[in-house]
């Protein structure tokens, strides 16, 4: 029983070395390894859809290896992350007119996606707090490496500079929280945390250690004032990286934050909720402000990742199913949307560079591009009835639950403002005309199957009930 | 020798790092004082460990651990760094203005 | 009765029907075809209206009301159980006689249109307006609540603004009419207040409801009209001034009056239909229709009298200088309107009523309306032939159109109150109500401007007809009168004549106090002297309009060179051909105060105070977003350093039990 | 039966896109032929819902819906989480809005015919327009009736920005933003009706049998209110409106102005007003204040203005100012009135822009300066922008005068000072609206002409079609009024109702 249900975390922990090991089998420039990957990811993905969703304490494997329902879901994400993350790169490592690629070694770059993967599967599933460690640095010390994978690309080895050294600091802050953690409750199990909060639930030594969390964790899920490394870095790094960053290393870390605020800190959520409710006020305003005049576009959509953070946030002040559930829904379409907006990005950047000035006349030029675009923006920007608005429904339904009006009409009022940079990025596809002639865009039958697909899934996944009504089912019984 | 004292040793030695991070213009130097905090971290989880803590050896693990991922975090950010090297011919952080708004 | 009933129906709708025909079909293929169409369907409109006039006051009901037929067109009921605007046909003396008068002169202006629009490419759209103005007009005449009198009054108002402005082509055509829409529209506001104010208090729009008010239980209740809170007795009393207002505009009394003159921009049956014989008494009718109400509202009907004498006067001495002969008609019809006016004002004296002045009034609206139509008609063939309305490039045209000439001395001499001309008894009646209600200078000033009114309308005369020709068009040439031009004019001149004395028994007999359900009515002595006052003032009158312009004495050519050319004129007969300087005056309120100041200041708050609000909202966000965007520096201490910095900041922001 | 075809109502738009989307852009003839058929299928749909939701006896047969005489009422479990249902019903009122925007559209359709640019784009989106609108006049769920309100925003920016004129990005941000922003400020209220309702539920049917706690009627009223209000260019909120329209292609403008603008008055009354009746008592006196502005002053802008977009624009400003102040007059005649209004200047301002747009289309200026003599050249159009200036100005005969006059009437058995000082005003200024509209038809159809318009030809057919069903529906109300006023009666009647069952006395009453 449990090995069934454990197969697809082991499948996942194997998987690296399955790449790694069928580039024997083949040429440095056959996709073989990425048939492999594709068939593994997909197979776990189904295999993960095939667990019963357990609400509650959910099964244990040994004693600290957990999976509840929150854990299946998350890890669905994750997946979905992956899959749509090596689809949007291979294109990168295919051999262009010049015979070189823009980036090499297929393999050992899935492999870093899949490791990266099973650190976010550890985050989820842990329930001490070495585990949980682990598992969050699994997740991110291959980022650090995808970020600067491009050796020959000075920008990619400033980006991976910058985040590497500031990650391991905030490693630090988070290090630092959980030593005030195990002192004040002695023990590194959740459960016991749990109790020990209950009952001495103001202790300095706690909240110390939460100041230190959530600024160590903030840095992950650029967090006002934790998220100048964000815009930086998903400019430098390989758009796809910056796709799989965004989505896979933010879901990690909101996960890791729900675990905690809904697991060990659950008592303390009352107390912790002013903290929570500033964080994301001041980060999605922040993030909208400074996304505001970008002209180029992976940074572009690093401010509105920062504010989409903000969003999230919002979820942690609501009872645990609803927010839990409101965080699985929204990373889904969060990741779906995102991955839509950069392989568009993606299709553009391979004959343009990556501003808004490429865009131009996008809309004659290929209007079923130009369509997809707006469905990812306005989806981005919560507008109905694209998945995204139904995504901010949710949280915002989930910090309305415990009161937190005035938070949720200060984040609707911001929606306008994110409205207005998203549309400034229509308008240069729809309204302005191009200077000079821009190289004309092809887009090969996976690009324009996996395009079809992901502009259906922004539009259906929401006001057809289907996913939201599953997720809520998984959570409540 | 009381928790207390270990813990303000830690805090310092978090502090020292911090400053260095601050005052360091050079990489490996940043390496290092990130090093220091983190090792700030591994003092208070031993020194809890030994003075308060139920299960005692759940610390002392937690500071192995943490030893070895630093580890490789270590090598990994090394590794960029010589990356690094080889664009600019320098290590000095202040070079690093090329991604900026 | 229902041969009524289907002589009702026939009256209204075969106008209506007229104009749908000739506006969608007939219009456009042939002119023809359109004349026909509306001259058969205003025929059989003024036959029926003759019949049903018969067969009413033959009947028992008369002098009462009767109301033929009447259908709810737009309900109230949450407000008052019998507040409802319904549309309906009342029948009662005033009605009768103003169906019989608007079906047959609009009979007889069609006729004419057949030769005056011969020419005119867009004759049918000619004729189609002209069935929609009939329609409207008999809509508003048969109304038997305020809310149809409304909805019909708007109408002819549209219609009057589509006639002016027939010739669309013609700028000063176009102003004018737009002119005239406008200043009868601001009135109507006022119209439409008082509706509103009357019926909220009434809680009924129907014209029999509302004359049958008595003021006593009024008085206690109080109501708050917005500005102030007052008892409901003076808030009818402010209703009835409001609905005043309305009639005002549209018989352009004084301030309003300026319209009028310019609406003779159009063409001359429009002129000789809507802004002399119907349109134009609307407002004299309302004030007749609501006359119970406006007389136990207090001071009501002094407002009415003060303005209508005003501007008969007022419109009489203007008349005197002007030279386009249309203008001089249409400011004789002002001042006959005021006779109108002020002779349903006198009526009261202190609390009691006087019905001579409302009989009087009614009777005019009748004479005048054959006179005055006819003499804009001979204006009309007149102008036809000159080709100007100039009295400088007239004369001597008498021989030249014997017809014109004797129906044009008829409708004169029956406007200059001549007996036995109709105009002679109902001016006299005026006259005599006046004087019965110890309105003396009222009544002073009644006179003399029945002498004004004999001299400018013989001044007309004799410079159109007398003398020797001063228009090339006529010299030498053989000019033939147009038959469907002059039938209507001959048709005409015999009311004009004899309808005084025949029609005279009829009012006397009928708009009697029992029509009309006033408490406290007097009938007051007859003042035998005043008809030889009146035919004096006209005699004296008269010699003066020879001695100026007609008198074969040698002087007599240079005096009315001297009077007919510009250039030596004294300030006062300046001041007065200039009309007073009422169009400047009014141009510039509209032109200077309206658009260049009201407006002006409103866009300007529009466009600079709003939109510069919202401009800065957009800035300031703009400059917020820049700051975040500066602290991207690129510098990586910077960055380590907010990693610090936002520890701090939720360490003494965050709210934590520290 | 005729519930499931109620249900079609807002379905036949996307599934025409839908089966649009495989078609190719070369064979538009098609495509567009598709739409036109959808829209038609729909207008005789609603034509016949409407008949038979008039001739109908008796109240409906839901027990859930009886109350407020709502038919073809569907309740169906939609999102579990926070149990939003898809819940639709219709009564005399939606049922009208319908038939309004059915028209609006089908006409939209016709006069963009031969519009500019990606033809198959601009259909979908108009048929996606259509969609949300429909929805909206459907709706009896809060999350439901939220998702189709702000729909409209995403295709009004894409077809403003694709295929407007002008300033196109600048109108077309201001109106997306501007609307964007009157929807936050609902959606930000939207949760408290479900929290402190004290039952769970987003139901407006359900919402309006409990009364809410008043402090947060106290300040939801007012940011719901004005976040309706701000897509009726209430006045603070007005402003996107002329630059909007100016910028907007023809049909968009119609839709717009014919039957967004109405969407925000009509949540006004449904949801702010219907549901918080308390604190509307309290509050709507100061509305009455603001629509001021929209009353008196926006006529005068429009005197000043020389673009007819403009000043068609100022002018729907001004009469949706009548609306409100039907709405906050709170009597059964004044709710009449605004309702009444609504569906005639729906149609009045979708015959001004069609018009408008037609003469656009040859003249290619809206300057009326520029113009001059045009009704010699094109009757026709003339003739069918003087129509809709009449209705402008409240001519009897057609519908605008039954709606103004409704609201003036009704406005006044109103106790309040403010609303019988702001009754007075608007009563005066339809002086200054007769001013700018002969103005503008002075200026535009009479005159001379200048040589350059000689060529000029008079509408197609299909502009004919689209302007004769147009002045057909304005005559059809202003001529027989008496039944749609009962009809419309029939559910005010619950409506106000429910308002009146708050027993405060409105401020100055």
């Amino acid at each position: 029983m449990f090995e069934s249900i454990l197969l697809p975390d082991l499948l996942l922990l194997a998987f690296p070395f399955i790449v790694i090991g069928s580039r024997l089998f083949c040429d440095f420039r056959s996709a073989f390894p990425w048939r492999v990957a594709n068939i593994g990811f997909i197979l776990i993905f189904i295999m993960l859809n095939m667990i019963p969703l357990a609400s509650g304490e959910g099964h244990f494997f040994i004693f600290n290896w957990r999976l509840d329902d929150f854990g299946v879901l998350m890890r669905e994400v994750f997946m979905v992350s992956a899959i749509l993350g090596i689809w949007l790169s291979k294109d990168y490592f295919e051999h262009g007119a010049d015979g070189k690629p823009q980036m090499h070694q297929i393999a050992e770059y899935i492999g870093a996606i899949a490791f990266a993967t099973f650190g976010a599967f550890t985050v989820v599933s842990a329930c001490d707090l070495l585990t949980f460690f682990l598992g969050l640095e699994i997740a991110t010390i291959p980022m650090y490496a995808l970020t600067a994978w491009n050796k020959k690309d000075q920008m990619g080895s400033e980006a991976a500079t910058k985040y590497i050294l500031m990650g391991s600091v905030a490693t630090a802050f988070e290090l630092f929280g959980f030593s005030y953690l195990y002192g004040f409750s002695g023990s590194l199990f959740f459960n016991d945390i749990a109790s020990a909060v209950a009952t001495n639930s103001t202790s300095p030594l706690l909240w110390v250690s939460i100041l230190f969390l959530f600024s160590g964790i903030g840095f992950k899920l650029t967090l006002f004032p934790f998220y100048t490394w964000a815009p930086d870095v998903y400019e430098g790094a390989p758009t796809p990286v910056t796709a799989v960053l965004s989505v896979t290393s933010k879901a990690t870390a909101i996960a890791f934050l729900a675990v905690l605020v809904f697991g060990p800190l659950a008592a303390v959520q009352e107390q912790m909720s002013p903290l929570i409710a500033l964080l994301a006020a001041t980060t999605l305003l922040v993030g909208n402000l400074g996304a505001l005049k970008q002209t180029r576009l992976r940074r572009f959509m690093a401010y509105s990742s920062i504010s989409q953070a903000g969003y999230i946030m919002i979820a942690l002040l609501g009872p645990a199913e609803i927010g839990k559930s409101a965080i699985v829904y929204y990373m889904f379409i969060y990741a779906v949307a995102n991955y839509l907006a950069f392989f568009v990005f993606g299709i553009i950047g391979h004959h343009r560079e990556e501003t808004f000035a490429s865009l131009r006349g996008l809309s004659k030029q290929n209007p079923a591009l130009a369509i997809a675009l707006a469905i990812a923006m306005f989806s981005l920007a919560g507008i109905p009835p694209l998945a995204g608005f139904f995504g901010k429904f949710h949280l915002f339904f989930a910090g309305a639950t415990t009161g937190h009006y005035f938070l949720v009409a200060f984040a609707v009022i911001n929606n306008v403002l994110a409205l207005f940079y998203y549309i400034q990025l229509i308008k240069s596809a729809w309204i302005d005309e191009p200077e000079g002639t821009l190289s004309s865009l092809r887009l090969n039958r996976r690009q324009r199957l996996i395009i079809i697909m992901l502009s259906i899934a922004v539009v259906a996944l929401g006001f057809v009930p289907f996913l939201s009504n599953n997720i809520f089912a998984g959570f409540t019984f | 020798m009381t928790l207390m004292n270990c813990l303000i040793l830690a805090f310092i030695l978090f502090g020292i790092g911090v400053w260095g991070l601050m005052r360091r213009r050079h990489l490996i130097g940043m390496l290092i004082s990130i090093e220091l905090m983190l090792n700030a971290a591994n003092i208070n989880f031993i020194s809890f460990a030994y003075f308060s803590a139920k299960d005692s050896t759940a610390g002392a693990l937690f500071s192995i651990f943490v030893i070895a991922v630093t580890a490789c975090e270590m090598a990994i950010a090394l590794a960029i760094i010589v990356s690094m090297y080889r664009r600019y011919h320098s290590l000095d952080v202040e070079q690093l203005r090329d991604l900026h708004d | 009765m229902t041969n009524e009933l289907l002589f009702s129906y026939l009256i209204l709708f075969l106008p209506l029907l007229a104009f749908v025909v000739n506006g969608l079909f007939l219009g456009q293929k042939s002119a023809k075809g359109a004349a026909a169409m509306g001259i058969i369907g205003n025929g059989i409109g003024a036959i029926s209206a003759v019949l049903l006039a018969v067969s009413y006051l033959t009947s028992n009901v008369a002098p009462q009301k009767a109301v033929l037929f009447e259908f709810s067109f737009l309900p109230f009921k949450a407000i008052s159980e019998n507040l409802s605007g319904n549309i309906g046909f009342l029948v009662d003396p005033l009605s009768v006689m103003m169906l019989v008068v608007v079906t047959f002169i609009s009979t007889l202006v069609n006729i004419y249109s057949v030769g005056y629009m011969r020419h005119d490419r867009s004759a049918g759209r000619f004729f189609a307006l002209l069935s929609l103005f009939t329609f409207s007009m008999l809509g508003l005449v048969v109304a038997t609540n305020l809310f149809q009198m409304f909805i019909f009054w708007e109408l002819v108002g549209i219609s009057s603004y589509m006639l002016i402005g027939f010739w669309y082509h013609k700028p000063s055509a176009v102003s004018a009419s737009k002119q005239a829409f406008i200043l009868t529209r601001f009135a109507d506001s006022f119209f439409l207040m008082g509706i509103v104010l009357v019926s909220y208090v009434v809680g009924s729009f129907d014209f029999s409801t509302i004359n049958a008010l008595s003021m006593a239980p009024f008085y206690q209740e109080t109501i708050n009209i917005g500005i102030a809170t007052v008892s409901k007795a003076s808030a009818l009393v402010l209703g009835s001034i409001l609905i005043f207002v309305g009639g005002w505009g549209k018989s352009a009394m004084f301030p309003m009056h300026i319209w009028l003159p310019n609406a003779m921009e159009g063409p001359t049956p429009v002129s000789s239909i809507i802004h002399s014989a119907t349109m134009v008494v609307a407002g004299v009718y309302l004030v007749a229709r609501l006359f119970p109400f406006f007389a136990i509202c207090e001071n009501t009907l002094n407002l009415i009298m003060v303005v209508g004498a005003f501007t008969m006067v007022f419109a009489a001495v203007i008349a005197c200088t002007q030279k386009d002969i249309k203008r001089i008609l249409a400011y004789s019809t002002l001042s006959q309107l005021g006779y109108m006016m002020f002779s349903l004002g006198v009526c009261k004296i202190d609390s009691v009523v006087a019905v001579t002045g409302y009989t009087a009034s009614t009777f005019h609206i009748f004479t005048h309306a054959f006179f005055k139509c006819s003499l804009f008609l001979i204006a009309g063939s007149v102008i036809h032939v000159v080709h100007t309305n100039d009295l400088d490039k007239m004369g001597g045209l008498g021989a030249k159109m014997p017809w014109t000439y004797w129906c044009a001395l008829i409708s004169i001499l029956a406007i200059s109150g001549v007996p036995p001309f109709s105009g002679f008894f109902s001016k006299d009646e005026i006259l005599l109500a006046a004087f019965q209600g110890q309105h003396y200078i009222v009544f002073a000033l009644a006179l003399l401007t029945s002498g004004l009114t004999t001299f400018y309308m013989f001044r007309f005369f004799f410079l159109i007809f007398h003398g020797d020709s001063r228009s090339e068009h006529v010299r030498g040439h053989k000019i033939k009168e147009d038959f469907a031009m002059t039938l209507p004019i001959v048709v005409l001149a015999l009311p004009a004549f004899l309808s005084g004395f025949m029609a005279k028994g009829l009012f006397a007999k009928f708009s009697v106090p029992s029509s009309l359900n006033i408490p406290q009515l007097v009938s007051l002595p007859e003042a035998k002297w005043i008809p030889f006052a009146a035919i004096g003032m006209a005699v004296v009158a008269f010699c003066t309009a020879w001695l100026f312009y007609a008198s074969p004495k040698a002087t007599i050519p240079a005096k009315m060179q001297q009077t007919l050319d510009e250039t030596n004129r004294c300030g006062l007969y300046k001041l007065i051909y200039r009309k007073f300087y009422f169009d400047e005056m009014y141009y510039i309120f509209v032109r200077q105060f309206i658009f260049a100041g009201v407006a002006r200041v409103c866009r300007f708050v529009q466009d600079y105070i709003i939109e510069g609000i919202v401009a800065f909202v957009v800035w300031f966000v703009h400059r917020l977003g820049d700051l975040v965007r500066y602290a991207q520096g690129g510098s990586l201490p910077f960055y380590l350093g907010t990693l610090i910095i936002g520890l701090l900041l939720w360490r003494f922001f965050g709210q934590l039990p520290l | 039966m005729e519930t499931v075809l109620f249900n079609l109502i807002w379905f036949l738009p996307l599934l025409a896109v839908l089966v649009c989307v495989p078609i190719p852009s070369t064979q538009i003839k098609t495509i567009k032929t598709i739409h036109v058929a959808t829209e038609s299928l729909i207008l005789l749909l609603v034509g016949y819902l409407v008949y038979s939701m008039y001739t109908a006896s008796g109240t409906p047969a839901n027990s859930a819906a009886a109350p407020l005489l709502l038919h073809y009422f569907t309740d169906i479990p939609w999102l579990s989480m926070f149990n939003a249902h898809y819940i639709v019903g219709a009564d005399a009122l939606n049922i009208l809005l319908l038939f309004l925007t059915a028209v609006i559209v089908w006409t939209g359709i016709l006069v963009s015919w031969n519009i500019k640019g990606n033809q198959k784009v601009y259909f979908a989106l108009i048929q996606l327009l259509a969609t949300s609108v429909y929805g909206v006049f459907m709706s009896f769920d809060l999350v439901l009736f939220f998702v189709f309100y702000e729909m409209e925003a995403l295709c009004m920016y894409l077809m403003i920005a694709g295929y407007g004129s002008g300033r196109k990005d600048y109108g077309g941000k201001k109106l997306t933003l501007t609307l964007a922003l009157g929807s936050s400020m609902i959606l930000a209220t939207l949760f408290g009706f479900y929290f402190e309702g004290g039952i769970q539920s987003w139901s407006i049917v359900e919402l309006s049998k409990v009364t809410l706690p008043m402090d947060f009627q106290m300040w939801a009223f007012p940011l719901l209110f004005m976040g309706f209000a701000v897509s009726s260019s209430l006045f603070p909120f007005h402003f996107w409106s002329p630059d909007g329209h100016s910028a907007a292609p023809t049909a968009v403008s119609m839709l717009a102005a014919g039957v967004m603008m109405k969407m925000g008055a009509y949540g006004c009354l449904r949801v702010a007003m219907f549901l918080m009746p308390e604190a509307a008592k309290i509050w709507l006196p100061y509305v009455v204040l603001l629509l001021i502005f929209n009353v008196v002053v926006g006529p005068f802008i429009a005197i000043r203005h020389k673009d007819l977009k403009y000043i068609t624009a100022y002018s729907s400003i001004s009469h949706l100012g009548l609306i409100f102040l039907g709405l906050a007059a709170l009597t059964p005649v004044g709710l009449r009135g605004a309702t009444l209004q609504m569906i005639s200047h729906g149609f009045l301002t979708g015959l001004f822009f069609a018009t408008i747009g037609m003469i656009y289309e040859r003249t290619h200026t809206r300057d009326i300066t520029q113009m001059g003599g045009i009704m010699r050249k094109m009757p026709f159009l003339g003739v069918g922008f003087v129509i809709a200036g009449f209705a402008g100005l409240g001519l009897p005969g057609f519908s605008g005068f039954i709606a103004e006059s409704t609201i003036f009437i009704g406005a006044f058995s109103c106790e309040s000072t403010w609303v019988r000082i702001v009754t007075i005003l608007a009563i005066l200024s339809i002086t200054t609206t007769a001013v700018y509209i002969l103005q503008t038809a002075n200026r535009m159809l009479h005159g001379e002409m200048p040589a350059k318009y000689e060529s000029l030809t008079d509408g197609s057919f299909r502009e004919k079609l689209v302007i004769v069903i147009l002045v057909l529906c304005l005559l059809f109300i202003g001529i027989f009024p008496t039944w749609i006023s009962e009809f419309l009666d029939q559910s005010i009647a619950p409506i106000f109702e429910n308002i009146s069952r708050a027993n405060i006395t409105a401020i100055g009453g």
